[in-house]
């Protein structure tokens, strides 16, 4: 009578427990499902000819989910450095050269998910090292795990400083951290006409967007603008007209938006709607990226967006990039369109690796931590160098314009700028 | 409060109140006939609204022209949608429906997703954004015209409840099933009817929501939920009782989002949960679909 | 000698909308007898039941139990105080076996305050048996057929140990043979003490067990009185058989 | 069961039948050996982290189905707002080690009583809702309650959200929070048999089969809806107060999310709601079917797609979950499988 | 017209109608008479196919209906008013009447019909526009006999038409019934009002717990004192 009782719990043990033993057994190669995606420039002989030395990093990635599209930028640019540093056989450790390797997982744009596969990652793939997933929140759930393996993860997507109030260290960020976003566009502005008074801040309500908005409100008042406006709308608003119509009874010369790619295009949308014109638009995350204009068409000109790296930046490095230039070439001859700067710096994260594991001349995760934490390097991207709580304060915020020809240019700093900023922004009754 | 947000408000909350029926209207006569909970109809929406970017997008076809198409297919699928998977658990306990067309949008939009990516749509057509001043306030061509022919659409709907036969038998079924038997009343297909009629009806909002608002295929969910609250406000099974909890639902919409716009939705959800406790049903008691 | 009244109504009304299902009834009911309700369809008996038993709220007029004014009680308080019912559409807990559908009646009724579940369970095999059904008493009641449920429906009210007990149509869609089963139960109840308020289609059980009969119709009082007399109460026959049978059936009988 | 079985036990409960009728002895066995299992399984060789982790994961989604189950497999009522507790127990114990400084054990007790008593406040007026309308306010609710966290920043640090201490020692956190987890599913699985054993329990299920009957009966149904929707409360809230300690940060956006509502349902429903040991078993049901799903099969990108049409197939064909089949109330056939859409279309 | 031969229907698990046999002829009105749960309206519900039987079989000119869809059986041209009337509250006197024609192509005859109702039950014409729900009982009651009328039965089936009515309005639409039988429809009444339903019968079967235990001509039964007994159960 139970036979099949037994035999149904029987397969419910023995497939909880074969889960345990496949996933954990070191023996069996490592399972080859479609979320993960290994990448590696070298073949069986090459790597039979000199001592077996590999490095394998980790990340996951959001693959799926909300950001999708982000992480997509960011696995690009893990993978085109994974390419080209194999091209060169890999990355020196010491007197030899180590091969390097990539393990990558979808975490579906979840936090839970996300903090579970680092967790695989260390514990049963025995990555050497970790790479960032995308977003702060993510970022925020696994720097958690990295520290308590101790295992250094330096990421490139996560800005929110509050990743690094944990007095962490096995965590670095190579990007800017959020309050400094909108200092170049505020910057920017003064820069142009010394006689903009007023600001008006909208913030998508997220822990990176109040950060961007924090700094951005303390900067302009220590510049001297009076901040008129200041409000959160929900993340995933589907309609901010109300915020719209508040910030244009206000009048503001200035309208800076702190949030992501979509709420940028929805502002942008809704104040075209409801006839807010400021003299200035600019956001911290959105006008960069090619979907802005694709989204918005004719109606993204003047729009300036916040970047943490342009291609047409005058960096100059001895790192496998060189310049902004050259990464982007490389970029566009792999992936077929202009790099966006999360694929810059993503790079960037593991160009630190690179530079801190030829310091420490070892693959060792606590020397190679500690010529982390003592980085001073010049690369691509710019400043590679970390405070100490990991994140790098040492490099500017570049400010690119959308144009009126349907090009991205950037037009801050000054010394980087390959266009005028167009100036002012021109109302929309009057297009 | 300064005048402009005041007056730009109340023509915002009108605007608003127009689409907001038309996907409440379909979300209620689903659940008014067949008793369920269609918390895939966000996710037809959302389909409505890529047919009428993909068509604008590759063909360059007007979205406005486009209403009709997306209509059209959205109504053959959510006939098959009802007939052949609905109906097997029509009338299985609330949460085996519940949980059935929850289900069925993950897969929707997960396939949305997975053809045509998360990122944000817009439809953009060369008059997008255009619009007329009334003194300081602006009104949207485009939002002005979704509001009409939202009416429109409305009123047809209440002209085909009210004066054919097809609409009689419609409304007969979500009154008394067995009476609507004996009058002959096939009801299988009087129920994939209805459904296919609330899957075009969503289709025709995406379509008219995607020329105002960005598109992305997880923008659905937010409107099932809209409609829900309409529904509740306005009671279920009368077309005006509807349009009376949209324009309610648009007004504490818009002006909790003007003076708590990080909480416009606790607000009108919370009001939701008063309006129950007040009244266990709905506002208005149970009318039908005139 | 006069009698305790157990319960009794005040000018109990109760109107859905403007419709009056009951009207300014006054019932007297006296401990230890079986009353009969009866009433052609639609007359407003299990309304009635339901506006004394806290299952409706009263419109107006007032119950009174034992001496306490219970208008307005929640249901759970008058079942606990003695008042227990059955329903005419049955409402077994499917979900329970015939022995856990009575035990909750043992659990939470009159005298539930003092026993624990086992107790309850231990207490119910008692009336399992003097309802006839201990061979099913491990059944789930969903697999039960409408006579059982009918007796299940007995059985859980029995169990909460009431002083007054409600009947609603237990023998509506009973076959003879279990009518007289059923009546005979109904006189074996009455003579545990417990007073009963039979609401019955089926006349020849009222005539049967009851010592009194009221009837309503049209939500009012029609008559009262001892069951013979009431059931040949011209206005009593003409409400169940209509006016024109009770002519010429009395005209039959005085020609007979 | 046979006869002479039937004899020998006069007092069947059945509302233990749940999983175990005529064939306890096995199941049970079965069972102790797995939580045995479950027991020594962090000092197994292949225990690695992530198996910690997703371990603890599945159990704490045990535990917080086994609470659903109160209100929505004993009780009747379609609870799909229970991550409002969860939420309410993790911002609890995250704001009482944060702000009071208070240890982790008395601030988890702190967020499970806050989640039980906001419960309670709530519980009174909308368990008098039924249906759709029941449903829809515990979703509305709980959606509140997260945006409302997420923005009330002088309180809940809004949108930046609260971060936690570590455990300490950090090396230990792994298991300390599977055994807490696993701690709670269990004590969850004995409060369940606790109160079945109790009049709460009888009067839970007579509210399902028929709240009128179970009022006429003598029974505070109120008080009872309350208790149910309380006692879910107090496991979604010990949940969410382990998952907050756990993953050392409480964002609204994390602990508010309607999925979680989503899972425990599912968790419950695929193992069979009303029963002991359903949701605990369909946790890991669940749990084991997402993980094969998105580590060991080719699905690429469309794995909610095929969770979805597992719903699908599970709500035609068997929503009463498996623990009919795995019990052998019900033979796994073809008509049964149909039988389900025989009964429910029109 | 319609043979019924060893009919059983069942709800589940109960039986409710056990081997029914019964027999209408064309033009014939035809009266069932049974205490209350005896299976009357189960029988009903039947043959209109809102219900599938367990076994036995309904013939209907000649055609096997058992189990046939209620749009095929209304098509064929068995009509029902429900007992408790199931009138579409919401909807307006004139929609309800009208949904009785719902079936019907022949928009002439439908008018006609509509007018004859109208002329049956003035009292609709007057409320033509108000919501059934507001109805007081008796129109209700006139709405759904004029809503079953409209269908144009061949055979049209009526349950409990007094229930809960005062006698007045009773008679009144019984008068209507009358009129309707004499234009030469073939009526199957189920009723209470034992008189009532004799009176208007030609014929008529007792129904007992779900066994048919008389029949015969109406002014027979009528005589008969066990009438009484098989009805109060005395």
């Amino acid at each position: 009578m139970s036979k099949r009782v037994l035999v149904l719990l029987v397969v419910l043990l023995v497939a909880a427990m074969a889960l345990a033993a496949c996933g954990g057994s070191q023996a069996t190669p490592a399972p080859s499902g479609g979320e993960e995606q290994s990448t590696s420039g070298t073949t069986e002989e090459q790597a039979s000819t000199e001592e077996a030395c590999k490095v394998v990093f980790g990340a996951a990635v959001s693959l799926t989910g909300k950001y999708a599209k982000e992480g997509e930028y960011v696995k690009n640019g893990y993978e085109l450095y994974v390419e080209e540093i194999n091209k060169q056989d890999g990355i020196p450790v010491g007197d030899k050269k180590c091969m390097v390797e990539l393990k990558i997982y979808d975490d579906e744009s979840n936090a839970d998910r996300s903090a579970q596969l680092v967790e695989k990652l260390i514990t049963e793939d025995h990555v050497t090292f970790l790479l960032g997933p995308y977003g702060s929140g993510n970022t925020f759930a696994t720097t958690a795990i990295a520290e308590k393996y101790k295992v250094p993860m330096v990421e490139a997507n996560g800005a929110a400083t509050k990743i690094f109030n944990r007095g962490f260290k096995y965590s670095f960020a190579v990007l800017s951290p959020a309050p400094n976003y909108l200092r170049g566009i505020i910057d920017m502005a003064l820069d142009k006409d010394p006689n903009l008074k007023t600001v008006a801040i909208v913030i998508e309500n997220g822990a990176f967007a109040l950060e961007v908005a924090q700094g951005a409100k303390d900067y302009a008042e220590e510049k001297g603008l009076e901040v008129v406006y200041f409000d959160k709308y929900a993340k995933a608003a589907k309609d901010v007209s109300s915020l719209i119509t508040a910030m244009k009874s206000k009048n503001p010369d200035i309208v800076l938006g702190a949030g992501h790619l979509q709420d940028t295009i929805l502002v942008m949308k809704q104040s075209k709607d409801l006839g807010l014109s400021p003299k200035v638009f600019g956001f911290s995350v959105g006008p960069t990226s090619p979907e802005f204009r694709k989204a918005l068409g004719k109606d993204a000109d003047y729009v300036v967006g916040a970047a943490q790296w342009t291609p047409e930046l005058k960096y100059k490095s001895d790192d496998i990039f060189g310049t902004p230039q050259h990464f982007t070439e490389l970029y566009k001859a792999k992936y077929g369109e202009i790099p966006p700067y999360q694929a810059a710096e993503s790079a960037a994260a593991l160009i630190a690796y690179q530079k801190a594991i030829e310091a420490a001349g070892s693959l060792d995760k606590d020397k190679v931590r500690d010529a982390l934490a003592a980085l001073d390097y010049d690369s691509f991207y710019g400043k590679l160098k970390f405070n100490e709580q990991g994140m790098n304060v040492y490099k500017p915020m570049a400010v690119m314009q959308n144009y009126t020809d349907g090009g991205l240019y950037t037009v801050w700093p000054k010394e980087a700028a390959v266009k005028e900023f167009l100036y002012p922004f021109k109302p929309w009754d009057e297009r | 409060m300064e005048s402009l947000q005041f007056t730009q408000g109340i023509v915002n909350a009108i605007l608003l109140s127009g689409t907001l029926a038309l996907v409440a209207i379909g979300f209620s006569i689903v659940w008014g006939i067949l008793n369920i909970i269609n918390l895939a109809h966000g996710a037809f929406l959302m389909v409505g609204a890529y047919i009428t970017y993909w068509l604008f997008t590759l063909y360059g076809i007007d979205p406005f022209l486009s209403l009709p198409i997306s209509m059209a297919i959205m109504f053959v699928v959510g006939y098959l949608v009802q007939r052949y998977l609905i109906n097997m658990v029509i009338r299985a306990p609330l949460l085996v429906t519940f949980l059935l067309t929850f289900a069925l949008e993950i897969v929707i939009i997960n396939l949305a997703t997975f053809f045509w990516k998360g990122d944000l749509r817009s439809v953009t057509p060369d008059y997008a954004g255009l619009g007329f001043s009334l003194g300081n306030v602006q009104v949207p061509y485009v939002r002005l015209a979704a509001f009409f022919i939202s009416l429109i659409l409305t009123g047809l709907l209440h002209v085909f409840m009210t004066y054919t036969k097809t609409g009689n038998a419609i409304r007969a079924t979500g009154m008394d099933i067995d009476a609507a038997r004996l009058q002959g009343v096939r009801i299988p297909q009087t129920y994939a009817l209805t459904y296919a009629l609330g899957t075009a009806l969503a289709a025709g909002a995406g379509t008219l929501i995607s020329i105002s608002f960005p598109i992305d295929p997880t923008m659905g969910g937010a409107y099932t939920l809209r409609a829900f609250v309409i529904c509740v406000l306005g009671g279920l099974g009368s077309i005006p009782g509807v349009m009376m909890g949209s324009v309610v639902f648009a007004f504490i919409e818009v002006f909790s989002g003007i003076w708590f716009p990080s909480l416009k939705d606790a607000i009108a959800l919370l009001v939701l949960v008063l309006v129950l406790i007040v009244r266990p049903s709905g506002i208005a008691g149970k009318a039908f679909y005139h | 000698m006069e009698r305790e009244i157990l319960l009794e109504t005040h000018e109990a009304t109760k109107h859905f909308g403007g419709l009056a299902a009951v009207e300014k009834v006054n019932m007297k009911i006296y401990r230890g007898e079986i009353l009969g309700l009866i009433g052609p369809n639609g007359a407003g008996k299990t309304t009635f039941v339901n506006i004394i038993t806290g299952m409706l709220p009263i419109t107006s007029g007032k119950v009174i139990f034992k001496g306490t004014d219970i208008t307005g009680w929640p249901a759970y308080r008058i079942g606990r105080l003695g008042i227990a019912r059955t329903f005419q559409i049955v409402k077994p807990f499917r979900g329970m076996t015939v022995r856990e559908n009575v035990a909750v009646g043992a659990m939470f009724g009159h005298k539930g305050q003092t026993r624990s579940p086992r107790e309850a369970l231990e207490h119910v095999d008692e009336i399992i048996e003097f309802v006839g059904m201990s061979d099913l008493r491990d059944k789930h009641a969903d697999q039960l057929t409408l006579p059982y449920l009918k007796r299940l429906e007995l059985a859980k009210a029995l169990a909460m140990d009431p002083e007054l007990l409600f009947l609603d149509e237990v023998m509506a869609g009973l076959n003879t043979k279990e009518i007289e089963a059923a009546m005979e139960l109904v006189r074996k109840i009455n003579a545990r003490g417990i007073t009963i308020l039979v609401i019955e289609h089926v006349m020849k059980a009222i005539v049967g067990v009851t010592e009194r009969v009221f009837v309503l119709n049209f939500g009012q009082e029609l008559a009262q009185g001892k069951p013979e007399e009431v059931l040949n109460n011209p206005a009593v026959i003409k409400a169940y058989l209509g006016e024109k049978f009770v002519q010429r059936f009395f005209r039959q009988q005085q020609a007979a | 069961m046979s006869d002479r079985e039937k004899k020998k036990a006069p007092l069947q409960y059945s509302l233990f039948d749940g999983l175990f009728q005529g064939r306890q002895g096995v199941l049970l066995g079965l069972f102790t050996l797995f939580l045995i299992f479950l027991a020594i399984f962090p000092f197994l060789s292949f225990a690695s982290g992530f198996w910690l982790n997703t371990l603890t994961l599945i159990l704490l989604l045990a535990a917080m189905a086994i609470g659903w189950n109160f209100i929505g497999g004993y009780t009747g009522y379609a609870a799909f707002g229970n991550v409002a507790f969860f939420g309410f127990g993790a911002y609890g114990t995250g704001l009482s080690m944060t702000k009071l400084g208070l240890s982790f054990f008395p601030s988890l007790l702190i967020g499970a009583l806050a989640a039980m008593l906001f419960a309670i406040v709530m519980g009174l007026p909308i368990l008098r809702l039924k249906g759709h309308y029941f449903a829809i306010a515990t979703v509305a609710i709980a959606t509140a309650m997260g945006e409302i966290a997420d923005s009330w920043t002088s309180f809940t640090g809004g949108a930046a959200g609260i971060t936690l201490p570590f455990f300490d020692p950090i090396e230990w956190s792994g298991q300390f929070f599977y055994y807490m987890s696993l701690l709670l599913a269990v004590g969850g699985l004995l409060l369940t048999w606790f109160i079945l054993n109790r009049k709460m329990g009888y009067s839970w299920i007579a509210i399902r089969e028929d709240e009128d009957a179970a009022n006429m009966m003598g029974i505070n149904t109120t008080w009872a809806k309350v208790m149910a929707f309380a006692l879910s409360a107090l496991m979604a809230g010990l949940a969410g107060g382990i998952y907050a300690y756990w993953k050392t940060f409480v964002l609204a956006e994390e602990v508010f999310k309607i999925e979680y509502t989503l899972q425990m349902i599912l968790a419950a429903v695929l193992g069979g709601t009303g029963t002991i040991f359903g949701p605990f078993i369909g946790a890991f049901i669940y749990y084991i079917l997402i993980t094969l799903l998105v580590f060991f099969l080719p699905v690429g990108q469309l794995h909610a797609t095929i969770l979805g049409t597992i719903i699908i197939l599970v709500m035609v064909f068997t929503p009463k979950g498996l623990m009919d089949f795995i019990s052998g109330r019900k033979k796994i056939s073809i008509n049964s499988l149909l039988e389900n859409i025989r009964t429910y279309r029109v | 017209m319609l043979k019924i031969t060893d009919l059983n229907v069942a709800y589940g698990e109960v039986q409710v109608l056990w081997d029914v046999n019964m027999e209408i002829h064309e033009s014939e009105v035809v009266a069932l008479i049974g205490a209350n749960g005896a299976g009357k309206s189960t029988l009903l519900y039947t043959i209109s196919g809102l219900l599938k039987p367990k076994s036995g079989s309904i013939q209907f000119n000649g055609t096997e209906i058992a189990g046939l869809p209620a749009d095929e059986i209304l098509r064929l041209g068995i009509g029902q008013v429900p007992q408790g009337r199931h009138l579409f509250a919401g909807m307006t006197v004139k929609e309800n009447i009208m949904m009785g024609a719902y079936l019907r192509k022949d928009k002439q005859k439908v008018k006609e019909d509509f007018d004859f109702v109208l002329d049956l039950f003035p009292r609709m014409g007057e409320r033509l526009n108000q919501p059934a729900g507001s109805l007081s009982g008796g129109e209700q009651q006139m709405c759904a006999v004029a809503r079953g009328l409209m269908a144009a039965p061949k055979l049209l089936l009526v349950d409990e038409l007094s229930l809960g009515l005062a006698p007045l309005v009773v008679e009144n639409i019984y008068n209507a019934v009358e009129k309707v039988i004499q234009r030469g429809m073939t009526v199957l009444i189920v009723e209470q009002d034992v008189f009532l339903a004799l009176e208007q019968a030609d014929r008529a079967y007792v129904l007992d717990v779900g066994r048919i235990v008389m029949s015969g001509p109406a002014d027979e039964l009528m005589e008969n004192p066990r009438i009484k007994e098989a009805y109060l159960g005395i």
